[in-house]
C-alpha cells in the first residue's frame, strides 16, 4: 500500500518537474544569457536542497519501479515483495547517502 | 477518497472495442520504458551532478559541450521520448483512477496528451536543431571549442 | 495484619477463572431512515481475550441495542457474510480475535469501503455479485466426459489452481482495494480470483474468454500491485499473485 | 442480483410474483434442485442469505459414494452402512436410492467442475468416515470423496456457479415466513409463500405451482452447535404451523469433535486420517467401546463414549470437561494438504497448534436426522401415506428418512444432491400439467399481522435472553444424554419462555435491514421446533442413535422400531404440549436388512 502511495507521489512529481524541466533546456535555443540565467537558480541553496528531493524521488521511484516490474514477471516476485520493498529502501538511502553530500557541497562551495 | 460510490460496477464506460488494445500495451510500455529508464536516467543524473562540479558546472557550455557528441544527443533524444511518454502514460491512469464524469476526464487527458506532444516536439527539435556556436555572442558562454 | 495473612497463605492455584476486561468499540453507524450522515458511537462491552469482535457486535446487540445491524452467519469464517473494517483493515468479525488487537485502545468497527453504504455494517454486495458473474465464473468445458465417468485431472494440474478454490466471495479483498475505491468500475480481486479458478483449470476450454474479459480497460492492468487484496483475504489466498499470473496468461495469449 | 420479473405487481404495497415453481433456500439441496427445475420450469430460489453464505459451505469431510476409486465398494455395502449407522430406523428403499445414485451425484458435481482431490491416476481420490466399511462391517472403507477439508464450500461454490451459468432468478436476503394454502375440494394445497424483503421491510407473495423447502436445519436450539447463527429452522416451522406433521424430531446427531467450548467442527475426516481420540490419562479410549473400527465407530457411538468419559472422571483440562483430538502423528504434510482449514480454525480459535498438540473438544449439536416427511419423490407427506400435491422438502430440512436415528458421516452432503435433484425434477414434471390455485383474498395478512404484531409490541423481553435460556436448557437437559426428568424439566422452560415470547419488543423498529425484528420471528420457530424435538423424545423410552435416554439404555425394537410422526392439533400457546401436540407412527420400510444389535 505504502509503497504504491509513494510511487505515485514520486511519479506525479516527477512528471511536472520533467514538464518544467525540458522548457528550461529549451531556453538554450533562445541564448547562452537566458539559459544560464535560469540554470543559475538551479545553484542556489534552496534548489540545491529541492535537487535533493527531486533526485530522491526519482531513486524511489526507479528503485520501486523495478520492484514493481519484478513483481509482475518473476514468478516469485509476489512472495517476495515486500522482502523487496526493504530492499528498495536500503537501496534508496545507500544511494541518497552517496548522492547527498558530494551534491551539497557543489551547491554550496560556489 | 469518498465512501462509496454512486454505481459500482455499471459499465459507464463502453467495452473495448476490437483493435489495439492500448491497456495492455500501454502497461508492458510502463514497464519496458521503465527498465530502459533507469539506465538513462541515472547515467543523465550522474552525468551532470556527480561528475566534476555537480550542478554548479552545468551552463550553456556544458549543454553545448554535451550535445556536441550525437552519443548524449541522442541518450537525451530517448530519455526525453520515453520518460514523456512514460509519465504521460501515468497521469492518464491517475486521470482514470481520480477523476469524475467523463467530461474531466477528457479534459485531462486531452491536457496531458497535448503537453507531453509538444513538449517532445519541442525537446526534439532543441536537441537536433542546437547550435553550440551561436553567431554573435559573447564567447565566454560558448563552448571552448567554438573559438577553434 | 491482614496482608500478614495473604502473604502466609499457600501459593493460589494458577486461576482457573479466566479474565475479562472491558473493551471500548467504537461502530460506524447508519441508519438510513433516519441519519443524513454515517456517525460513530460508543459502545462498553465485557470481553474475554478469547472472544471474536463478532462475539462483541453480538453483546453490543443482544444486550445493548439491538438496533445495531451487520450480516453474519457460521461465525467461523468460512460463509464470507461478516467482511468489516476492523482498525482501519478489512477482516472476518468472526476471525479476528480480541487477544490479536490491542485493546487499550478503543477498536473501531465500520463497513467495507467501496461499496454502497446500506445500513450500518451492512453495504449493497450486488455489484460485487456482478462482477462476479461478468468473468463467467463456471466450468466450460469443449468436450464432454464418457457418461456416468469423471473427467481425469492429475494432481498436479488439480493443485495448479487450489489457492483460488478457496475463495468465500467475502469481499474483503475487492473493498479494500484503493484502486476500486476510487473507480469502481474495476473489476476487483474477487472477480479476477475467480477467474482464475476457471483459467487454470485443466478441465476447462474457454480461458480465452475469459482472458479477453480481464483484458479490458478495468480489467487486470488496473491492478497497480497495492497487495492491500493479498492482506486482506481471509482465507489466505495470494491474490496478487493470481492477478500476476492472469495478467502474465493475457500476455502470453493462454494460461 | 435480485430480478424482479417484470410480471410483479404491487397490490396495497404487496408484492406479487409468479413462478411455475419456487424453492425455499439456497443451500445445497435448493441449488441442486434448481440446477434442474431451473431449464425446465419458470423458477425462483428465495433465499434469506446469499447463496454462498449458506451452510453446506461448512461441511468438511466429504461426500459418499461407492466408486471403488481406491479399493473394492458397492452401493449394497454402503446402503448397508447407512442402515445399520442409522440403527435399522432408516427406510431402506430410501436408503438404496441414496447409495445407488450417489454415484451419479459425485460424477455431477464432478462434470459441473468441482475441484475434488485426485488419485495419482487423476481420478477422485475418496477417504474412510465413520461408520462406512467394506463387506457388511468387516474394515472401514474409502469412501467419502472430498476436496481437502472444504468439500461442502467446494460443492456451495460449484452449485452457485452452475446457477449463474444457468441465469437462475435469486431472490436473496428475503426470509420465507409462511406457505399459502388453498382449499381444492377441502384439501389445502399450496399455492405459493409470503416472503420477507430484508433490504426494505416489504412483503412480497409468490404465487406458484409447485415449491421446494429447501431450509436446512436447526441446530440453533443447542447451545453448542457447529450450525449457523441463521440456521433456525424457518422451514420446517412453517410447516409445522400449517399443521402438516414432523418426522422423528427427537433425533438431533451430535458430533463428537466440536471446538471445546465453541462448538465450531473439526470433521470426522481428521480420525478418517488417522486421528484418535484420547482422555486426560492419554488412553485411546474407543479401543475399550468400539474394538473393530475404534475411533471411526458412528457418530452417537462416539460422541457418547467422549461424554461417558468425562462423566467418568477422566476428562482432560482444568475442568476436565473435554477429551483431546490427537492428530500430532499424521504430521505436518498431512495437516496442511488434506485438513488445511480445521487445522486453522484449531490455531485460531483456541490457539492450538494441531501439528504439535492434541486439540481439546467435546460434541456439538450438528445435525437434525428428523423434519419435514417427505418420500422418495421428496414429495411431503400430510399423513403416513398422503402426499401433499405440488410441495416438496429436501435436505437436511426433510426427512425422508435416509439417515433413520443418525446420520453417517458424508450421507448429508449426498442427502441434499440425490434428493434435492430428484424434487426439483419431480417438481418440474409436476408443474407440466399443474395449474396455479387461486390465491385467497390477502395472502400476506398473517405474516403482516406478526411481523407488526412484534414490531408494536412494548413488552419487557429481550430476544437474546430468552433464545439464551432456551439454548442453555436444552444443552443441559436434551443433549447426549436425556430422561424423563430432565425432558419434563426443559419441557416446562419451553413453556415459560413461549409465555414470555408473548412479551417481547424488538428495539429496531425500523423497515430496512430490520435484523432484530428477524431474530424475533426466529426465536419464534425455534421455540416451536424444540418443543416437538423434547415433545417426541420424551416419548420415545428406549436408546436409538442420536437419541439417548439415560432411564432407558437399550434399544427396544419391539416397541420402538417405527418413526415418530408429530402433528400440531390445537392452539400452540396452551400450557400442556400434550394439548396441541398429537404423536403417532409410522413404520419403517424394510427391505433387505433385518435389525440386528449394533456392534463396531
Ligand atoms: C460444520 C458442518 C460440517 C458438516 N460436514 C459434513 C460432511 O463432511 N459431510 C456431509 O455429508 N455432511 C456434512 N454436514 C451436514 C451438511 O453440510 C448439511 O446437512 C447440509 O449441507 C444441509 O444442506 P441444506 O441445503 O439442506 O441446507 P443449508 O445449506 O443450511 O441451506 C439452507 C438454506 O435455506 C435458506 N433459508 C433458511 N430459512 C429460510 C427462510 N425462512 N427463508 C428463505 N430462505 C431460508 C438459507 O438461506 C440457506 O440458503 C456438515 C454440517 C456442518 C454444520
Ligand atoms: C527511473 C526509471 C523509472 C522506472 C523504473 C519507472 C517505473 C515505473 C513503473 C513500473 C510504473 C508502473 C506502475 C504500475 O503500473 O503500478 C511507473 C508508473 C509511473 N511513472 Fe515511472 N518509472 C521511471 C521513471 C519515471 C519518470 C522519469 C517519470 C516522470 C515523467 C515517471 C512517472 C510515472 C508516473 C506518473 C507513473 C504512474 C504512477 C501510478 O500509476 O501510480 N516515471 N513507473
Ligand atoms: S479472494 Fe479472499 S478476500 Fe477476496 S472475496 Fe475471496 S476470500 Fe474474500
Ligand atoms: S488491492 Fe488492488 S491494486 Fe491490485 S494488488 Fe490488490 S487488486
Ligand atoms: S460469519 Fe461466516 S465468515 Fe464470519
Amino acid at each position: 500500500m505504502w509503497s504504491w502511495v509513494l510511487h505515485r507521489i514520486t511519479g506525479v512529481a516527477i512528471f511536472f518537474f520533467l514538464l518544467v524541466h525540458i522548457l528550461d533546456t529549451a531556453l538554450v535555443r533562445v541564448s547562452p544569457e537566458a539559459y544560464n540565467a535560469v540554470i543559475g537558480t538551479y545553484q542556489t541553496p534552496i534548489m540545491g536542497l529541492g535537487e535533493v528531493a527531486l533526485v530522491g524521488a526519482i531513486v524511489f521511484h526507479a528503485f520501486n519501479g523495478l520492484r514493481i516490474i519484478l513483481i509482475d514477471f518473476w514468478s516469485k516476485g509476489t512472495k517476495y515483495q515486500k522482502v523487496m520493498f526493504y530492499v528498495v529502501i536500503a537501496l534508496w538511502v545507500i544511494t541518497m547517502l552517496g548522492f547527498t553530500p558530494r551534491h551539497l557541497i557543489n551547491v554550496f562551495s560556489h | 477518497m469518498s465512501q462509496t460510490l454512486d454505481a459500482p460496477r455499471t459499465p459507464v464506460r463502453p467495452a473495448r472495442k476490437k483493435g489495439v488494445n492500448w491497456e495492455k500495451w500501454g502497461w508492458i510500455y510502463m514497464r519496458v520504458s521503465g527498465v530502459v529508464l533507469v539506465v538513462l536516467i541515472f547515467g543523465h543524473l550522474f552525468m551532470n551532478l556527480m561528475v566534476g562540479d555537480g550542478v554548479s558546472a552545468i551552463d550553456f557550455a556544458f549543454v553545448g559541450g554535451k550535445w556536441a557528441s550525437p552519443f548524449w544527443q541522442w541518450w537525451d533524444v530517448a530519455m526525453l521520448w520515453l520518460a514523456l511518454i512514460h509519465g504521460g502514460n501515468g497521469m492518464r491512469t491517475l486521470v482514470n483512477d481520480y477523476a469524475r464524469g467523463p467530461k474531466l476526464r477528457a479534459a485531462f487527458k486531452v491536457a496531458i496528451l497535448a503537453s507531453v506532444a509538444i513538449l517532445i516536439l519541442l525537446g526534439t527539435l532543441v536537441v537536433f536543431t542546437f547550435d553550440p556556436c551561436p553567431v554573435g555572442q559573447p564567447a565566454d558562454l560558448l563552448p571552448s571549442f567554438c573559438a577553434a | 495484619m491482614s496482608t500478614a495473612v495473604i502473604d502466609e497463605a499457600a501459593p493460589a492455584p494458577t486461576p482457573e477463572v479466566i479474565e475479562s476486561f472491558t473493551v471500548t468499540v467504537i461502530i460506524r453507524r447508519f441508519d438510513p431512515e433516519v441519519d443524513e450522515q454515517p456517525k460513530w458511537v460508543d459502545y462498553d462491552v465485557e470481553m474475554f481475550a478469547t472472544d471474536r469482535i463478532l462475539d462483541a457486535l453480538h453483546k453490543i446487540k443482544w444486550e445493548q441495542d439491538g438496533s445495531l445491524t451487520f450480516r453474519r452467519s457460521c461465525a467461523h469464517g468460512i460463509c464470507g457474510s461478516d467482511a468489516m473494517r476492523i482498525n482501519g483493515r478489512n477482516r472476518l468479525a468472526c476471525k479476528t480475535l480480541i487477544k490479536d488487537l490491542d485493546i487499550s485502545k478503543p477498536i473501531y468497527v465500520e463497513a467495507i469501503k467501496g461499496l454502497p453504504l446500506e445500513k450500518d455494517l451492512i453495504v449493497d454486495m450486488d455489484p460485487f455479485f456482478e462482477s462476479f458473474r461478468e468473468v463467467q465464473p463456471f466450468l466450460i468445458p469443449s468436450s464432454k466426459p464418457g457418461a456416468g465417468k469423471e473427467r481425469i485431472q492429475s494432481v498436479a494440474d488439480r493443485a495448479r489452481f487450489d489457492d483460488t478454490t478457496k475463495c468465500i466471495l467475502c469481499a474483503a479483498c475487492t473493498s479494500s482495494c484503493p484502486i476500486f475505491w476510487t473507480d469502481g468500475q474495476y473489476f476487483g480481486p474477487a472477480a479476477i480470483v475467480n477467474a482464475h479458478r476457471f483459467i487454470f483449470d485443466s478441465r476447462d476450454d474457454a480461458a480465452k474468454v475469459r482472458l479477453d474479459i480481464l483484458n479490458d480497460q478495468e480489467g487486470v492492468w488496473r491492478c497497480r500491485t497495492t497487495f492491500n487484496c493479498t492482506d486482506a483475504c481471509p482465507r489466505g489466498i495470494q491474490v496478487t499473485q493470481a492477478i500476476a499470473e492472469v495478467k502474465q496468461a493475457i500476455m502470453r495469449g493462454k494460461p | 442480483m435480485t430480478q424482479d420479473p417484470s410480471d410483479s405487481t404491487i397490490i396495497d404495497g404487496v408484492h406479487y410474483h409468479q413462478f411455475d415453481i419456487v424453492i425455499v433456500g439456497a443451500g445445497g439441496a435448493g441449488m441442486r434442485a434448481a440446477i434442474e427445475a431451473g431449464p425446465g420450469a419458470r423458477t425462483a430460489v428465495i433465499s434469506k442469505l446469499y447463496p454462498t453464505r449458506s451452510h453446506t459451505g461448512a461441511a468438511q469431510g466429504g461426500m459418499a459414494a461407492a466408486l471403488a476409486n481406491v479399493e473394492e465398494d458397492s452401493w449394497e455395502w454402503h446402503t448397508f452402512d447407512t442402515v445399520k449407522g442409522g440403527d435399522y430406523l432408516v427406510d431402506q428403499d430410501a436408503a438404496e436410492i441414496l447409495a445407488k445414485e450417489a454415484i451419479d451425484a459425485v460424477i455431477d458435481l464432478e462434470n459441473m467442475g468441482l475441484p475434488f482431490n485426485r488419485t495419482p491416476e487423476g481420478k477422485i481420490d475418496q477417504r474412510r468416515f465413520g461408520g462406512h466399511t467394506s463387506d457388511h462391517g468387516k474394515a472401514p472403507v474409502r469412501r467419502a470423496c472430498y476436496a481437502a477439508d472444504r468439500t461442502g464450500h467446494m460443492i456451495l461454490q460449484t452449485l452457485f456457479q452452475n446457477c449463474v451459468r444457468l441465469g437462475i432468478n435469486f431472490f436473496n436476503e428475503f426470509y420465507v415466513l409462511d406457505v399459502i394454502m388453498s382449499d381444492v375440494d377441502g384439501v389445502e394445497q399450496p399455492a405459493g409463500v409470503v416472503a420477507y424483503e430484508l433490504s426494505t421491510g416489504e412483503l412480497h407473495v409468490f404465487h406458484s405451482k409447485a415449491i421446494i423447502f429447501a431450509t436446512g436445519g436447526f441446530g440453533k436450539i443447542f447451545k453448542t452447535t457447529s450450525n449457523a447463527h441463521t440456521l433456525t429452522g424457518d422451514g420446517v416451522g412453517i410447516i409445522w404451523r400449517k399443521k402438516l406433521p414432523l418426522e422423528d424430531m427427537e433425533f438431533f446427531q451430535f458430533h463428537p469433535t466440536g471446538l471445546a467450548g465453541l462448538g465450531i467442527l473439526l470433521t470426522e475426516g481428521a480420525r478418517g486420517e488417522g486421528a484418535i481420540l484420547r482422555n486426560a490419562s492419554g488412553e485411546r479410549f474407543m479401543e475399550r467401546y468400539a474394538p473393530t473400527i475404534k475411533d471411526l465407530a458412528p457418530r452417537d457411538i462416539v460422541a457418547r463414549c467422549m461424554v461417558k468419559e468425562v462423566a467418568e472422571g477422566r476428562g482432560a483440562g482444568p475442568n476436565k470437561d473435554y477429551v483431546y483430538l490427537d492428530c500430532t502423528h499424521l504430521g505436518a504434510e498431512v495437516l496442511e494438504t488434506k485438513l488445511p482449514d480445521i487445522t486453522e480454525f484449531a490455531r485460531t480459535y483456541l490457539g492450538v497448534d494441531p501439528v504439535t498438540e492434541p486439540v481439546p473438544v467435546m460434541p456439538t449439536a450438528h445435525y437434525a436426522m428428523g423434519g419435514i416427511p417427505t418420500n422418495v419423490k421428496a414429495e411431503v407427506l400430510r399423513d403416513n401415506t398422503t402426499v401433499v400435491p405440488g410441495l416438496y422438502a429436501a435436505g437436511e430440512c426433510a426427512c425422508v428418512s435416509v439417515h433413520g436415528s443418525n446420520r453417517l458421516g458424508t450421507n448429508s452432503l449426498l442427502d441434499i444432491n440425490v434428493f434435492g435433484k430428484r424434487a426439483g425434477n419431480n417438481a418440474v414434471e409436476y408443474v407440466q400439467t399443474a395449474e396455479f390455485l387461486p390465491l385467497p383474498e390477502d395472502p400476506a395478512k398473517e405474516v403482516r399481522e406478526t411481523i407488526e404484531g412484534i414490531r408494536a409490541n412494548a413488552g419487557g423481553e429481550r430476544i437474546a435472553v430468552l433464545r439464551r435460556e432456551l439454548q442453555e436448557q436444552m444443552d443441559m437437559k436434551a443433549q447426549v444424554f436425556r430422561t424423563d426428568e430432565s425432558l419434563a424439566e426443559v419441557t416446562e422452560t419451553i413453556h415459560q419462555l413461549r409465555d414470555r415470547y408473548r412479551n417481547i419488543s424488538v428495539q429496531d423498529k425500523g423497515r430496512r435491514y430490520n435484523t432484530d425484528l428477524l431474530e424475533a420471528v426466529e426465536l419464534g420457530f425455534l421455540l416451536d421446533l424444540a418443543e416437538v424435538v423434547v415433545f417426541s423424545a420424551r416419548n420415545r423410552k428406549e436408546s436409538r442413535g442420536g437419541h439417548m435416554r439415560d432411564d432407558y439404555p437399550d434399544r427396544d425394537d419391539e416397541n420402538y422400531m417405527k418413526h415418530t410422526m408429530a402433528y400440531l392439533t390445537g392452539d400452540p400457546l396452551s400450557s400442556d404440549a400434550a394439548d396441541h401436540i398429537r404423536l403417532d407412527w409410522k413404520p419403517v420400510v424394510m427391505t433387505r436388512y433385518q435389525p440386528m444389535e449394533r456392534k463396531y
